[in-house]
């Protein structure tokens, strides 16, 4: 029961936060809501017995994500209030997309059966161990693609910060 | 290794002429590759009929990492089309007299035309195949767009698009078929030989396999790309198109859909033989007007690929060796016409049939060649084509009796329009472009050899070529 | 023997090879008398094979390699001499021979002698093939061969358009029938899983008779030989074949060639016979032929196609004589008609020579005093063909009257009005050239030259050939031996053996009517065409039914208004509409609509961010949406 | 194992696409409602992380650890993304001084 209550908990503060992320009107405020949500999430993580993802989320999100969009927002100025607003329609219009969304993933999704189909023998699949034994064996060569990809994405980010030589 | 050699040859010769580094000497240095090249599918032939089998195939498997197997294989299909294409690719280059078109770069794209040809025809893997299949593209595409005649951008990228969607139908059938495979999947030809397909099956991958195969063989009524293209390519480009690449998609019908829709085949025959016939009726009766000769090659081309698809499809042993045959001589055959077209344009400058005229009584050398071209062309006996469109047509009557009869018309129209051109050409008074027509030189007269020798060699002893294809066809 | 049988082949292929590669190196004179020395020996080898299957009654076999072999299919290139193909090797070798001398001296003033005698010999290795082949496929090939050679030689002076076209129209009909025979040949091999004739023939035997299979067979067979030997409805390329030169013509458009598809039925004459159907058709066919070639002959004035269609009427007799079973009678006279026929046409070609090439016959007249030899020897030769007694033609061709009355008295009378229209024409034709008064034009024309001796001593070995070889066979009035029938019995023995009508031999009386009859008919005929075409001044221009016949039926007029006219046409409308306009049009127009498509599409991309998310959000929302309820 | 799984399965299936399915949702109305450049970024790694939960909830239940690679990928890619996109964005406001989406209409037909 401690866990519902928990998921309960969990939840009600991650929608909060997501809300206020829109809602609120400095860029800022946005960042440290979203910021918020995604602690709720490592929580989540860890209700799901996920307990090396949840860290890793925590390190890479809120660690490392979250920081660089602060920066930017600091750095740049970019703490700029409301001064461009979408027309009410527009937000209308977002609203009954949103809302169709929910409808249509949930119609999607809820018919999912989720029999058990993994190792039954494994236990604790979540943690480093179990993980680390999959993601080096059968994903080996995504991994290692991922890597180049990180390569290159910080080469792409170097390159596209430096100032033109004017 | 033989196999590998026959590959990677042209293609490093290719690559050396890319550089540009040998200047005047391109065209002697792609002429002596290729002529190396053919030396190298003699000793491949040797092989196959005498020795060792083993050295002609070669397996690769790269499953860690892309779940490709690069399996190349040479049997007597393959063989007798390698055989095709490295005997006629030195004529092809060699023939090539047009100042403007002699270029390293345009040598260097004929060779590696070569090479991927080649790969088409020995590749056992479906990614493999599809590789090389398109990739031959490109070359003849370049040659065309680069080098061509009037309107070339626009039909080149016509005939590009063209083929590129029939490859892609190919595209799906190949990786639909994939998904047929007992699990671990395989892209290699035996896996897709061992499918079982039901006939509600077949029937869509026969249609995809045959549309790619019509738009490049080309049948009836895909073929609106040929005669624009061929008439503005250089000659060399019809060469290969005609001579070679055509035959790509007539390989593709025997490597797929013979052995994979079997059942299409056999069934299905009045559905899509019919369309085929009429094209080869349709080719030979528009060849009959044909004002402009090498539209009209274009066209004769249509008609005898057309035989040859039907012979194929017949459902029947001696259609489909026949057809084989054919293949080769039909090749020949067609380079043969574009050597002899090539002479007529260079010396007078035109190729309107009714311009020309009279060739015959200044240029006797060249008047013997052309006359025994066409008459192979015509499909008479003792000449390469005979063997073949008997067979074929043999095939036919078997499997089906009105088919032969309506494609036997061929053998009537294909008199009519060959010799109304060679008269209209070749004999009559002298015209304005002719008086002055030079006869052959000896470096041409080389020229007609390889091809007038395959006329007579398949023509009198075909029973070679047949034996061998012989367990081919099973 | 086997190597005489293979070297038969080799010589006139190699004298091809020689004179044809050597064209620009070698003296005119040397190509003739190479090219004649070659079938020279053809002619020893084959009379030493003739004397060999004579005396022994046995075939001659050789394998020489297989042509066409794989899996169950088996067709080699072999040879079989039996006593039919060395008939028609002596034929083929002997004539020719003859011929090619006189070429000789006919062709010497022509710049491509050279290429005419190797064209020549060409021919005659393909006429040996043909006939000497042991099964239908290489017989096809020199069919096909003659064909070829026959394209070539009836365009051999191809600078006038006019020689090149009949040249073409023989090559195309003849591939009409071509077609006809190929198909033969595909139901021959699909019935009896060979193609080797002796073996065909020994299975067919023991078919019922009016077999559905085997009348088809023989249709399609019969096809091929109405192209090759010009019977209705193909024969119009025969007359228009005589643009060749005229030693060509006699050889192959009068001797040798045109009778191959007579050589083909008779090969295959157990087929026939077990197909009487068929048999009827040729006998209709042939009869029609014949008397639609005789009736146009008396109307035309070129002395060479006259002639040619002399050989028309004389080749539709002979498939009459087929029709009617009789095929030793048509082997027979087709033997006396290859001498009696060459023979006419060296002479004509005799005259046209002394005239310079003139071959209108009413710018002739005269010539019996100019040119008497030739005259001489185109007496005899139409003596011969008009079939008066002893001369060879009487003989042969009452060989197949007799059959002709055997079969029913409609029938004989027919042929003998055939047969005797042959004496009209042939006599028309030699009062106007050599009896009739000298034109104004011949008039003119100064040097009229008899030929030289390298001509006439050739056509002197025809004629008496004509005068004698009749005797080989006496009418059974006379003689109780049949020595042709005798000779070719192992031929045909296993077809008259199958053929179901029991012989009931004519009563004396009727043989004597049919021998005695005609000939009092051609005397009257002779007597009434001296008057009317020797005194006659002018030929008169023909009018009515004789324009009809005049304009040989107008048959290549409707050809042309029915087959070749509508072809172009629709080869034109092929071309311009359906290909450029239809297909082409449809491929262009799929580009086309693509790029106006694109053209409108491109407005979508406002660059508007906001508005690509609204799109793309509700994108998803729908495909979602349909993966619910679908 | 069991009660590990048992464990987690107290909280029911649905309460986790319910709840997932809500942040996605507040991610897309962010995405289609605002303007400024670096919420609608914000409201991407929103939606980005609904799914790696869900993912994460399916493995959990399903006891396959691939959903959870899956999830690590998505985050190796999140993070090259938004090195890549705030990079961009401040290119993007160097040269043209604001970061209101609308103002980026330049690149249209």
């Amino acid at each position: 029961m401690l866990s519902q209550y928990l998921f309960f908990f969990l939840s009600f503060v991650a929608i909060v936060s997501a809300l206020m992320v829109l809602l609120s009107k400095k860029p800022i405020h946005s960042v440290l809501y979203l910021t918020l949500t995604f602690f709720t999430l490592a929580g989540h993580y860890i209700l799901l017995n996920a307990q090396f993802l949840a860290v890793v989320h925590i390190i890479v999100y809120a660690g490392a994500i979250m920081v660089l969009f602060l920066f930017t927002v600091m750095l740049l100025n970019l703490n700029i209030e409301g001064e461009f607003q979408k027309s009410t329609i527009m937000k209308f219009i977002a609203a009954i997309g949103g809302g169709m969304i929910f409808l249509v993933l949930i119609g999607t999704l809820k018919s999912f059966d989720v029999a058990t189909v993994g190792n039954p023998e494994l236990t604790q699949i979540g943690l480093v161990k179990n993980l680390g034994k999959t993601l080096y064996s059968d994903y080996l060569l995504p991994f290692e693609l991922s890597s180049i990809l990180f390569l290159s994405a910080m080469v792409g980010a170097v390159m596209l910060g430096k100032k033109d030589k004017q | 290794m033989i196999i590998v050699l026959l590959l990677v040859l042209p293609l490093l010769a290719s690559l050396i002429l890319f550089t540009g580094k040998l200047g005047k000497h391109s065209r002697e240095f792609a002429l002596i590759v290729s002529l190396l090249e053919f030396g190298v599918a003699l000793v491949a032939g040797y092989a196959f009929t005498f020795a060792n089998h083993k050295i002609l195939n070669l397996s690769l498997n790269l499953k860690q990492l892309l779940d490709i197997d690069i399996i190349i294989n040479i049997d007597a299909v393959s063989l007798l089309m390698i055989m095709l294409t490295t005997l006629l690719v030195p004529v092809i280059i060699a023939s090539n007299n047009n100042r403007k078109v002699r270029n390293h770069n345009f040598f260097g794209l004929i060779l590696l035309m070569q090479m991927a040809l080649i790969g088409v025809f020995t590749a056992s893997e479906m990614i493999l195949f599809y590789i090389f299949w398109e990739l031959a593209m490109i070359p003849i595409f370049l040659i065309t767009a680069i080098w061509g005649g009037q309107n070339r951008l626009k039909i080149s990228v016509k005939f590009l698009i063209y083929t590129v969607v029939g490859s892609f139908a190919m595209l799906i059938a190949i990786l639909y078929l994939y998904t047929l495979t007992p699990a671990p999947h395989s892209f290699s030809f035996d896996a897709f030989y061992h499918l079982k397909l039901p006939y509600s099956v077949q029937v869509p991958v026969f249609l995809a396999f045959f549309l790619a195969f019509a738009i490049k063989i080309p049948l009836f009524p895909f073929h609106s790309w040929q005669a624009e293209t061929y008439n503005v390519s250089p000659v060399q480009g019809s060469m290969l198109l005609a001579g070679i690449m055509l035959k790509m998609g007539l390989y593709g019908i025997i490597r797929f859909i013979l052995p994979i829709c079997p059942d299409v085949v056999a069934g299905g025959s009045l559905i899509f033989l019919p369309l085929i016939l009429f094209g080869v009726i349709y080719g030979a009766i528009i060849a009959i007007r044909q004002p402009k000769l090498k539209k009209m090659i274009a066209f004769v081309s249509l008609s005898h690929v057309g035989i040859i698809a039907l012979g194929l499809l017949s459902n029947n042993h001696y259609g489909i060796e026949g057809a084989i045959l054919q293949m080769f001589s039909h090749g020949v055959n067609v380079v043969g016409f574009f050597l002899c077209y090539q002479i007529i344009v260079i010396r007078t400058g035109t190729d309107i049939i009714s311009d020309l005229g009279g060739i015959a009584s200044a240029a006797p050398k060249f008047a013997t060649l052309f006359l025994v071209v066409v008459l192979a062309n015509v499909a008479l006996p003792l000449t390469n084509s005979f063997v073949g469109e008997f067979l074929i047509l043999l095939g036919l009557f078997q499997s089906n009796i009105y088919i032969a009869v309506i494609a036997g018309l061929t053998i009537i129209l294909g008199a009519v329009y060959m010799l109304r051109m060679f008269q209209q050409v070749m004999y009559g008074p002298q015209t304005a472009v002719t008086t002055n027509f030079r006869d052959l030189t000896v470096r041409e007269m080389l020229l007609f050899v390889p091809i007038i020798i395959s006329i007579f060699l398949v023509g009198v002893y075909p029973s070679f070529v047949l034996q061998m294809l012989q367990t081919a066809v099973k | 023997m086997e190597l005489i049988s293979i070297l038969l082949l080799v010589f006139p292929f190699l004298g091809f090879l020689i004179i044809g590669l050597l064209q620009k190196h070698m003296n005119r004179n040397v190509s003739g008398i190479l090219g004649s020395a070659v079938i020279c020996i053809n002619l020893v080898l084959s009379a030493i094979l003739f004397w060999h299957v004579s005396s022994s009654n046995q075939t001659v076999q050789t394998q020489l390699f297989d042509w066409v072999k794989f899996a169950d299919i088996s067709i080699p290139f072999a040879i079989t001499v039996d006593r039919l193909s060395a008939l028609m090797l002596m034929i083929i070798n002997g004539v020719g021979l003859l011929i090619h001398i006189y070429s000789i001296g006919y062709m010497k003033e022509d710049e491509g002698v050279n290429r005419f005698f190797a064209y020549l010999n060409l021919f005659v290795f393909f006429m040996l093939t043909l006939v000497l082949s042991s099964n239908y496929l290489m017989l096809f090939i020199g069919w096909e061969g003659v064909g070829l050679c026959s394209y070539l030689l009836i365009g051999f002076w191809y600078k006038d358009h006019a020689n090149n076209d009949a040249a073409k129209k023989a090559f195309i009909m003849n591939r009409i029938g071509d077609l006809g025979f190929l198909l033969g040949i595909f139901m021959l091999y699909s019935t009896f899983h060979s193609l080797n004739i002796s073996e065909v023939l020994a299975k067919a035997s023991v078919m019922p008779s009016g077999d559905m299979t085997l009348f088809f067979i023989t249709l399609c067979l019969f096809i091929g030989a109405t192209g090759k030997s010009a019977q209705i409805p193909l024969f119009t390329w025969l007359p228009d074949a005589m643009a060749g030169p005229t030693p060509v013509s006699a050889l192959i458009h009068a001797a040798t060639m045109v009778t191959a598809g007579i050589y083909l039925i008779a090969r295959s004459s157990v087929l026939f016979v077990l197909s009487p159907v068929t048999m009827n058709i040729i006998l209709v066919v042939g009869a029609a032929t014949a008397l639609i070639g005789g009736l146009v002959a008396i109307f035309q004035n070129d002395i060479k196609k006259i002639l040619a269609y002399s050989t028309v009427s004389q080749l539709g007799f002979l498939f009459m004589a087929l029709g009617l079973g009789s095929f030793s009678g048509a082997m027979f006279h087709l033997t006396t008609h290859a001498f009696f026929k060459a023979l006419l046409f060296l002479a004509a070609g005799s005259v046209i020579h002394a005239l310079s090439g003139e071959q209108d016959i009413r710018n002739m007249g005269g010539l019996r005093k100019k040119i008497p030899f030739t005259f001489a020897l185109f007496i005899i030769g139409t003596i011969a063909i008009s079939g008066i007694p002893p001369f060879a033609g009487f003989f042969s061709k009452e060989v197949i009257l007799t059959a002709a009355f055997e079969h029913g008295l409609g029938m004989g009378i027919i042929a003998t009005v055939i047969s005797l229209m042959t004496t009209i024409y042939m006599f028309r034709l030699l009062f106007v050239v050599f009896f009739k008064p000298e034109s104004k034009a011949l008039k003119a024309n100064h040097h009229v030259h008899e030929s030289p001796k390298v001509m006439t001593y050739p056509m002197a070995v025809l004629a008496i050939l004509s005068m004698i070889a009749g005797f080989v066979q006496l009418p059974k009035l006379f003689s109780e031996t049949q020595g042709f029938d005798t000779f070719l019995l192992p031929v045909f023995a296993k077809a008259t053996g199958l053929a179901a009508v029991s012989e009931h031999g004519l009563d004396v009386q009727t043989e004597w009517m049919i021998f005695l009859v005609p000939l009092l008919v051609i005397a009257a005929l002779i007597v009434v065409s001296y008057k009317r075409f020797v005194n006659a001044k002018e030929l008169t221009e023909a009018s009515g039914f004789s324009k009809v016949l005049a304009n040989k039926f107008y048959f290549d007029e409707i050809y042309d208004f029915c087959i070749v006219k509508p072809l172009g046409f629709i080869s034109d409308i092929f071309r311009e509409f359906v290909d450029q306009t239809i297909i082409n049009g449809i491929v262009n127009g799929v580009g086309r609509g693509t790029l106006f498509v694109g053209k409108r599409l491109r407005r979508l991309q406002t660059g508007n961010v906001g508005f690509y998310l609204v799109i793309m959000v509700f994108s998803i929302i729908a495909i979602l949406f349909f993966n619910i309820i679908l | 194992m069991g009660t590990t799984i048992a464990q987690i399965q107290t909280i029911p299936l649905q309460y986790y696409i319910l709840f997932c399915s809500a942040l996605f949702s507040i991610g897309v109305i962010g995405v289609l409602a605002k303007r400024n450049a670096l919420v609608i970024f914000m409201s991407v790694e929103l939606m980005l992380n609904s799914a790696n939960l869900l993912l994460t909830a399916f493995s959990a239940y399903r006891n396959d650890p691939a959903g959870q690679i899956f999830v690590f990928f998505i985050m190796v890619v999140a993070a090259a993304e938004v090195a890549i996109g705030l990079a961009l964005l401040v290119v993007v406001y160097r040269s043209t001084k604001t970061i209101d989406i609308n103002a980026l209409n330049r690149l249209k037909w």
